[in-house]
């Protein structure tokens, strides 16, 4: 199938099954993460097409596209608001699965996984140990066939919507800070695990910290072997870095840009888009989307030809993020006042109220404040900067 | 020119810092944001006895005879210890426009009231789509004999759920754009067709949507000249950027100090990440941004205190340095904080939004960089 | 749209390679520059012997039929070895203006010499004060019969002391700021009335100032339609500001890896230079810069070849990024240097100021940002 | 006298005295320096009129002037275009000599650097030390009465015009760095010293580097005691942090682009004056201008009421020499390709041809370059930040 049929063929499928309250939960998107439950509904009608896991491999449940398949039906499926599936399950933990996971554990929690049946979050960071991760201290000690864990993970994104954790935790205090860490899946609903949501600074909950007391997971649940976690981790880090497609993103938020300059009124009296220095300040940062746009292009020409965008994953780490940020400066700046009142039910797909300001306005406070995280998590500003310093320059 | 404090001055500052530090912690601060009130009227009558509230308004009407220098030394401080409390709303904006344009009558009823700390108010002037030019009020009001009769509605009134009464800036004459025929009418907010929406913004303040059906008020509570209410304004709104932009360089500082402690405990692959000379830079530049504007801010209070022919155009220097450099150290206080600087919990996140908050006000850099580039040109 | 090159263009750029690195070393180079000559003629004829002055023209006139590709390719090696020889002026620009609106008679009489190496083209439009705009362009021509008569001068033609023939921009209708009415008028250096003064350029090429006083010139010599040089111009021009930033971005990459080396062997404070995290992080942001400008260019190049929509909107952003990004990497390679490359003596400083002399042709960044916004809105 | 008369006074002089040729050389400077004939033309009328050295204590020679005074007198000679004076001799030996030197250097040296009979420059520097100043390896090494000094120092501005160096060189490789730098007073005519000029980007000789082969100086010419250098040369770099005001250099700046602004055309046929965009760029740049200048007027403040300007003086070097470059890029966009002419003859005071482009055209280009230097000399802005983050904010 070429791609224009294909493309025709998603939005088929988009046209017909994406719902109004689903593609609400898109628009109504402040960060990476959309309303659960419609996440959730967009998840199971993935599954039934068969789409919900275009980058795994066909035999454990992919879709056998092509890398470009799979990038238009990205490009798709966000330009026309669906809610994003959850990553900690599909993009993080299923291909860490298929590579370092035991057949009894790939037939066991892939299917789970792919139906939605088992929501996955992701425990990694802890207090005091952010980008650091080799520092971590939660403990699992052997007790029979069993492991007890104790201690806690942070920044454990939809733990409360989770009933599956996975966790790097320290097995041995010998050697190297990576030398001592496993892999472990962990049930939510085992005793001694306690969920403690943290509200963000736009007033919602998407993480959560969770806390081990004693808690006791067979041994059976270590993936690849006790104390080599740090390579499976590094394995998942990549896929996480690599893994995101920010023009579309852009894209997006270009086009709300140019809808609210379309609208509003600037201090002049005049609409912003015929504001020339509001032109030059916007065109700014479009050219830097553009111009990351055809370097993820030249890294997807790299992967089509079976090589490796290696650390040019982080230029786009950073560019993408920033860049995003930017934006979202933008639209703060044409909405004014605007943006402050604080309307949070209205961010849920579901609210029948009247809304204080303009649609477009709605979500530009909490956007612009959530996406300060982009530059901290999946590797800091910093760190990626410090990657290409060592890794592509030999510094 | 040296930009000195009085006696009267320094005691002011120290006074406002002493009260605040010991009484306005972050945690009683979060209360009252995520409480029902629109903010802590035990606090305002503290601020209220302890003379803040007088401190800027001339002798004759039971003030102090402050001018532009105690605005600043106050909002600094309030912007140091995030207060919510609407101390620019009501005394810094509202209650000038009322001691510089309303009749003795009308001082003597809302004023005294003010001062005492029994009466709030909100400026309503921006329109849907509309709201970054106060030339460019559209609601009209029609005056006969010695009423006025409002239609129409306000939008983003800040202090607007608080207030007791709101002044509503709108056309008497002219249209939508121009300078002249906007009047400036005092109206009580349960004032009979005044019905008015409250929530809180995401900076843990108040306000509310206003509609006017057929409000009908003497002509008398028309501030200033009826047509003329740009005149009124201009002074009031100078001194207030100046408060806005004390009160962002207040947060600032306090968010330069909080991630040059923060830095120095963190530890990271195993050691301070203040030993970390990309952060150290950073710091720096955070340190050189924050002093840059309170160079603008002391020039700007200075200027405006003495009429000073430049005073204008230090004034829109600062709001432009301001918005850029607010954004740069708050992101970055965030940026080296990490993960925990997104949170509701930590005080870094709130000083972030306040400074969105003040730069979305009376104008954004690019305003201020043009209003500048054209005084310099004179 | 994948970006790939044809087997003959890998060929091209490591013949460029090759060639270029072997044989234009530094030392050479400044000899040239400091040489009272314009360039240097040998290495000019070997150009011509590798092809490359003929490679980006039609078969017809006895070219190789490359493209936009081939001029990147070609321009981004001349900008990694700092060739001074007027590569751009001669064959990007004045070549294809003679190929592109010149009659048989004119390009088989300066086609085959150019392509051969043996005739140099400037281009003359500049006028004093107005440097920006080819619209902007005040001289005119009167045209009498079939001849034309030229009034007038132009400043900053660069390779103008080489020249052998100038392309003349100027009036035949319309008056100043209008696209209309422009005429684009071949000129033989050495035609009577046509004086020049010659000089080198800060990046250590020649330009030259020029007047002309009744020259008289065959109307024949006009290049494309009378009054429509615009339309002649406009593909040469997006394809000239092509090969600039090209050799920007060779520029660009050549500083960022001498950067790198340097700061590894550099010690200070008892280790190299590379050590300190604030440096490593910079050449981080320099690298970034130099690729993202590489993606633009490389999208430029293809769209150009293909004639997408998008062309012109790729060609505005490279431009704009080549600006702030060559500044960027230029200041910081020389400060990463410190004093050392403050001097003659290291290439580094002389990226710098042929990136420098880029930028100040074909439009600053923020004509290109506009550019760019105007034909987004589209 | 009130600060007004003294204006007065001050200007009643520069109108008599700052001849044209003078303030040509002024005019032409495109970094701290000026031709040196004409620098020292106008050195010895200064101070035949008593006003060469201002900031000296009166009882060498200084004015007696107030700190107000001193800044108006060096505001109006700059703004008039008066040549600046050499600050080695003037503005770092002479303070370090009055505070360090015997009372026979003293007596010795101070008149002849009044009168511009000596000339000075500095040797600090060193190939493969630049800010790291205590690894120099230029030795001295004790032979009898003298000292036996063999190395070589760089980036000596104006050596090529100079008779005297004053030199940090190493007489003792014990304990730390520091400890065995001697701060020594050389003869530039002495055998054994070589001096090679250094061509600058800008095609002209501003820098030397300077060789000693055996290089017999007296232990007379020692400044304070053998081995305490160091000391003696931290001072004199606070001295140089400290001394410059950047304010009337950056309005000579605003000024020049006003000037090209309104008679220049951009790209759509408008004065540049009336470009909203060129207006916001350069009001950027503005800003952070006038925020310098309260900030130094804030340090005035504090250094009247007697106290020190700190590390706000750190502060006013990044910010102060920043600001200015980012003013040359500006006239660099302003005047397009016009700054590309290289007319070197045209920057000396004496050049009576004709100019290839407009008068304030002539500088842009090598301002710009000369100016990228601005941030590498005297601690360049990285250790300007180093020192920000650690002696204000305690990191």
């Amino acid at each position: 199938m070429n791609d224009n049929n294909f493309r025709a063929e998603v939005r088929a499928f988009l046209q017909e099954e994406l719902t109004p309250e689903l593609k609400r939960a898109g628009e109504l998107m402040t960060s990476v993460f959309a309303d659960f439950d419609a996440t959730m509904a967009w998840h199971r009608k993935l599954y039934q097409k068969g789409w919900v896991a275009p980058d795994w491999p066909e035999a454990y449940g992919g879709t056998g596209w092509t890398l470009n398949q799979r990038y238009i039906f990205q490009e798709e499926c966000k330009l026309s608001n669906a809610p994003a599936l959850l990553p900690m399950g599909l993009q993080m933990l299923g291909p860490m699965l298929i590579h370092y996971g035991s057949d009894e554990q790939k037939a066991h929690y892939l299917p789970r996984l792919l139906s939605g049946e088992d929501v996955w979050c992701q425990g990694y960071s802890e207090p005091g140990a952010g980008s650091d991760l080799a520092s971590l201290s939660t403990s699992a000690v052997r007790d029979g066939d069993d492991y007890l864990i104790n201690g806690s993970k942070i920044w454990t994104s939809y733990a409360q919507h989770s009933n599956k954790i996975f966790c790097l935790v320290r097995t041995s205090k010998e050697g190297a800070p990576q030398a001592g860490i496993s892999f472990i899946l962990v049930d939510m609903d085992t005793d001694g695990i306690t969920v403690e949501p943290i509200v963000g600074l736009d007033g919602r909950v998407e993480q959560c910290q969770v806390f081990f007391d004693g808690v006791r997971v067979p041994v059976a649940n270590l993936v690849g072997e006790e104390n080599q976690g740090w390579e499976v981790a590094k394995y998942l880090l990549e896929f996480e870095r690599g893994g995101h497609n920010f023009t579309i993103d852009h894209k997006k938020q270009m086009a709300k840009i140019r809808k609210q300059a379309s609208e509003e009124y600037d201090a002049d009296g005049c609409l912003w888009r015929d504001n020339s220095v509001f032109n030059a300040r916007f065109a700014e940062v479009a050219v830097d989307a553009l111009a990351l746009e055809y370097t993820e292009l030249r890294i997807k020409g790299a992967l089509n030809a079976g090589g490796n965008p290696g650390a040019l994953s982080s230029l786009c780490k950073i560019v993408g993020t920033e860049t995003g940020q930017r934006f979202n400066e933008i639209s703060m700046d044409i909405l004014g006042p605007q943006a402050l009142p604080f309307q949070i039910a209205a961010l849920e797909p579901d609210f029948e109220g009247e809304l204080i300001v303009a649609d477009y306005a709605l979500t530009c406070m909490p956007e612009y404040i959530n996406n300060r995280a982009a530059t901290i998590y999946g590797g800091s500003a910093e760190i990626q900067r410090d990657i290409i310093a060592k890794r592509v320059l030999g510094l | 020119m040296y930009i000195e404090f009085s006696e009267e001055q320094r005691m002011l500052k120290e006074s406002a810092e002493k009260y605040l530090n010991e009484n306005y912690e972050f945690e009683a601060r979060q209360k009252i944001v995520k409480s029902d009130s629109n903010y802590c009227s035990t606090q305002w009558q503290t601020f209220a006895d302890l003379g803040w509230l007088a401190m800027t308004f001339a002798e004759e009407v039971g003030g102090f005879g402050g001018g532009a220098l105690e605005t600043m030394l106050l909002s600094e401080q309030l912007g140091v210890n995030l207060v919510v409390e609407p101390y620019f709303e009501t005394v810094v904006f509202g209650g000038q426009l009322i001691s510089a344009g309303a009749s003795d009558e009308i001082k003597s009823r809302y004023l005294d009231a003010l001062i005492s700390g029994h009466c709030q108010v909100a400026f309503a002037w921006s329109e849907t789509k509309h709201h970054h030019a106060m030339s460019d009020v559209a609601m009209a009001a029609s005056v006969s004999g010695d009423s006025i009769l409002l239609n129409g509605s306000k939008t983003v009134v800040l202090n607007g759920a608080a207030a007791d009464v709101v002044l509503v800036l709108l056309r008497t004459a002219g249209e939508r754009g121009q300078s002249d025929g906007l009047s400036l009418v005092l109206v009580d907010a349960d004032a009979e067709g005044c019905v008015r929406r409250s929530y809180k913004t995401y900076d843990g303040r108040n306000a509310a949507e206003f509609s006017f059906s057929n409000v009908n008020v003497p002509l008398a509570n028309v501030l200033g000249e009826q047509g003329s209410a740009m005149e009124l304004l201009a002074p009031v709104v100078n001194r207030g950027i100046l408060s806005l932009c004390a009160e962002a360089v207040g947060a600032m500082s306090a968010l330069v100090d909080a991630t040059v402690d923060y830095t120095k405990q963190r530890k990271q692959f195993g050691r301070s990440i203040s030993r970390f000379q990309v952060l150290r830079h950073r710091m720096a530049d955070m340190f050189i941004d924050l002093e840059l504007c309170r160079s603008l801010m002391l020039a700007t209070a200075w200027k405006l205190d003495h009429s000073d022919a430049d005073a204008e155009l230090t004034l829109a220097a600062l709001k432009a340095k301001v918005a850029s450099a607010g954004k740069f150290i708050a992101h970055n206080a965030i940026q080296l904080h990490g993960g925990i600087g997104t949170t509701d919990e930590l005080k870094i996140g709130h000083y972030f939004k306040r400074i969105a908050a003040i730069n979305s006000q009376f104008g954004s850099r690019d305003f201020h960089l043009a209003r500048f580039a054209q005084l310099s040109q004179k």
